[in-house]
């Protein structure tokens, strides 16, 4: 099977072999994210230090979409400081309306093709509601938002 | 301005129009009741059928895709077609009829207390009166209407002074589906709003003859119907302000309305969807959406002003008939005429037109109250809609001698 | 029997079947979620929008006399198809969950206590489970889930056990739209008669796939879906007894469902159109009738048999997948497929199968409760029907090794 | 116009100058006929002697189908013992499902036509259930019956 571009290889990679998976003792700041509607759910857990993004770590029972995101997440967002990271969220999200990807979003970018599968596009918002619920001290989130 | 708007030109959309009924050309004059359908909204639905039929909201394979965007994308339009102020403010019902039941059993039910009222309207649809009374019977509260006067306009002095602490809801035909009259629901909804009561606006008549901004008009709640919009049957919609959607208690359960569910407990979704179980009307609304799209492209402002010329030219023709009755006479008109002929039972007539291919209605309409009021059983009524023309009226106008002839 | 069956034949009638996508032809096996069309249910639909249309019951002239057959002659088809007894015992509704939410409004409601308990089984629909929940938090009741084998049979005597003198109403489903189990409904009814508990038998998945004849099942309700049923959105139906519509309370208000409104006090219709308030969706059962009409012209003995040669091939096919996990064997089973490949999520199955072509449905199947006990958030469904073929389950294999290389 | 077949000239004159209309004094069985759903009421009044439908009076605020069937249906019945009335009434049902007019029927058969109008159906029904209403001692009958 030629893969979709939607499963590209990096996300295929991250999907199989995810950074910073697993979870961090000693951590500051932790969420739970689920999806019920898709069956997703995952489980962050980060260190702050002055601010910054420390530490990273998730798992969860996930699809290769939302594990790859979660992955890729953690690669871009570690050491970056916590206030930075709304600019980033909004630029994520314009990517998933099918706007073109902004230079920051790393290698968030692979998941661009997401503007074509609507019903996927939760699967990847979901480490990002979770990443926030964590920042914000909230102990559960979810992405069940109503399809739009 | 009506010289720009021809009739023809939109009666070619419309397949029905081409048809003879007893080997006369239809005229179809009961547009208040249901409306023709043009080919664009014939063609959606078809297309769903034939292209890309799926569920909604449950599937991530590319029809489902395909049917969920297209359907959503109807609240789209239609949001935007009645300015609603939000997508998420439109739910998505059978019609008018559940749109108004679906705001009697999760809004009104759960509040009313012994000695709570209901204020209605002696003009209204059964709609808006029978799903008042069920709820009213298991709460101990009452519907009472206000008054309105010969010429069928509603008493708003009166409307007012009955808007006593004990009305909970009050609950107003924008267009009454039997005398056309235009009720002056900004006006009204201020009232309500001045006294605390939220308002319910039955929108079915109105839709698909003027312009309707819901930011304007104020109201808390308003129904419409899709079918009567030109579009398919089993389609309509309530709009209700976010707080009452918020905070109204789900009305079916079911798939689609939940977030989780175990038998321990049940979480629901956000609105539309809260009060949207099961599986929708998918072709219907998609239809809905093509139906909004042909009728912005005509532009209700002149569908508008070319059917208030053709009721100003209808009624003086009915009024030049002899023995013929014309029942409501609001200043504020839209284009529905209710009429009896002398000696003439509305049902001879209505049968009797039909051989002339004139279709109108005859009956109550809904709308036993008004009948009362006016003292009669019944009434014919021709209601009009921008496909119809001058020489259809010339048309009924010459069955109606006829008619009157043979009978009275 | 099977060699007389040639799902080729049928595959004509489909214009959807002859659709690609993303290159590769069409494999539908979603029929669980909404099933396809064959053209004369299309042209059905068709015909009423462009040569008749009118609303039903309300007007004497032709084109509404004319809906008006048209509509309860679907009435009189799905009365005879499902053998229901009297046409009079069948109210249309939107769907299941519509007929459902209406037993759980105008029979269950007025009746329960506190205390009450209706008693449903794990393998539930959310459509089955949660307006019972909806009822008893108002009311005080509870409801209570009979167990399931790890195979997904209903286990009987818990089920029995479970009657006890609090069970005021049991809900079960005809066939599972997770797992395809057939439960034995007649027995089931037997039960719950000797025990004077009222049974609502959820027929969604059944009415497709098998003969269902309801004075051999011998229930109290029991709902259907059209669109399941090859037929229109937005379509469905209840049957109950007749002493049960007798004594219900109407649900909506509305036109149709009353014969006299006044402020004073309303009279109800007859069923079944005290049941059906407002405009219905004409279009949509003139269709479902056109469906039914279809189905008959093949026969449900012959769709069933060779429906249940796919499932044993399908289940053949699927076992020989490494790493498969197929949930549900029970010994009495319709087409349904519900599976998990090991180390890959349902929703990228669903969305890589659907890149081969196939469209298959990922999630909790509106069955929460049902996910719990497998202890899964979520599977991969294959649903078929009559016009799948051999052919199609070998691609989907195929589809399913090649997804399974890719991720797992 | 020519009147429509459901119209003929013997429905129109019996609508025009319908027989036994009025009020009856000393009347033995009476009963009034609603049908909501069109507006027609009827005032059935009658004398029976000895079982016989001696005198038949009825007014009331009618379309011309049911004024026509009350004023034949009058003609018809007048002398006859009411016992008889139900073969009667069974061949008036089945002359409105489309079979041939039974030669019984008298003037009645001039109503064949409402075959092909099931709207219209009730219009000529309501005389006969307020004619079978009177005789059980009802005061009140409709035919509201749902459309079928
Ligand atoms: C078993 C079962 N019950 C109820 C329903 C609900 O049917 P509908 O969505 O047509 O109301 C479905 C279909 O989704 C079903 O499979
Ligand atoms: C004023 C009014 N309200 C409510 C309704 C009911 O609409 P529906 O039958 O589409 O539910 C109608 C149409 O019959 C109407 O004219």
């Amino acid at each position: 099977m030629s893969a979709p571009a939607l499963y590209r290889d990096i996300v295929l990679e991250h999907h199989r072999a995810p950074r910073n998976h697993g979870a961090l003792a000693g951590h500051t700041h932790a969420a739970d994210g689920v999806n019920a509607l898709c069956g997703d759910s995952l489980r962050l857990e980060l260190r702050l230090d002055a601010g910054r993004i420390a530490e990273y770590r998730f798992r969860g029972e996930c699809c290769a979409i939302c594990t790859a995101t979660a992955s890729l997440l953690g690669e871009r967002v570690l050491g970056l400081d916590a206030a930075a990271l709304a600019p980033l969220q909004q630029a994520f999200e314009a990517l998933l309306r099918g706007e073109a990807a902004a230079p920051g979003l790393g290698g968030l970018a692979a998941l661009g093709e997401l503007a074509r599968y609507p019903a996927r596009r939760k699967c990847a918002q979901l480490a990002w509601a979770t990443l926030s619920a964590a920042l914000a001290g909230q102990a559960r989130t979810t992405t069940e938002k109503d399809p739009a | 301005m009506s010289g720009a708007f021809d009739p023809e030109l939109w009666r070619r959309d419309f397949p029905v129009l081409k048809r003879q009924v007893h080997g006369k050309p239809l005229v179809y004059f009961d547009n208040a009741n249901t409306a023709q359908k043009p080919q664009v909204v014939i063609d959606a639905v078809e297309g769903y059928y034939r292209d890309y039929t799926a569920n909604v909201a449950r599937a991530v394979h590319s029809l489902g895709e395909q049917a969920t965007a297209a359907y959503e994308g109807a609240r789209d339009k239609l949001a935007r077609f009645l300015n609603a102020g939000s997508r998420d403010q439109l739910v998505f019902t059978s019609g008018t009829t559940q749109a108004i039941n679906l705001v009697a059993y999760s809004y009104a039910l759960p509040r009313l207390q012994p000695g709570d009222e209901i204020l209605v309207t002696q003009m209204e649809h059964h709609a808006n009166i029978v799903p008042w009374q069920l709820v009213a019977a298991r709460t101990g509260a009452t519907v009472k209407a206000a008054p309105i006067t010969p010429e069928g306009e509603l008493m708003l002095d009166r409307f007012e002074a009955m808007l006593t602490p004990a009305v909970k809801l009050a609950a107003v035909a924008h267009v009454s589906n039997v005398i056309g009259t235009v009720n002056p629901v900004a006006q009204i909804a201020r009232l309500c709003r001045s006294r605390g009561v939220p308002l319910l606006v039955d929108g079915s008549q109105a839709c698909p003859h003027q312009r309707v901004d819901l930011q304007a008009i104020g109201c808390d709640f308003y129904a419409m119907t899709g079918h009567k919009l030109f579009g398919p049957t089993g389609t309509g919609a309530l709009w209700a302000r976010r707080e009452h959607l918020q905070a109204m208690p789900p009305f079916f359960g079911g798939g689609e309305m939940i977030r989780t569910v175990s038998f321990d407990g049940t979480v629901f979704a956000d609105p539309p969807h809260k009060f949207e179980a099961g599986t929708p009307n998918i072709a219907g609304f998609i239809g809905l959406g093509a139906a909004v799209d042909y009728i912005e492209g005509i532009g209700l402002e002149r569908i508008q002003a070319y059917e208030s010329e053709l009721l100003a030219y209808a009624t003086d023709a009915l009024l030049g008939v002899p023995g013929l009755r014309l029942f409501g006479r609001a200043a504020h008109k839209a284009a529905v005429l209710s009429f009896l002929v002398e000696g003439v039972h509305a049902h001879d007539l209505a049968t009797l037109l039909d051989h002339e291919g004139v279709a109108v209605r005859s009956g109550h309409h809904c709308a036993h109250p008004l009948m009362q009021f006016f003292g009669v059983p019944a009434t014919a009524r021709a209601s009009l809609a921008f496909y119809n023309t001058r020489e259809e009226v010339d048309a009924f106008v010459r069955a109606l001698d006829k008619v009157r002839k043979l009978l009275a």
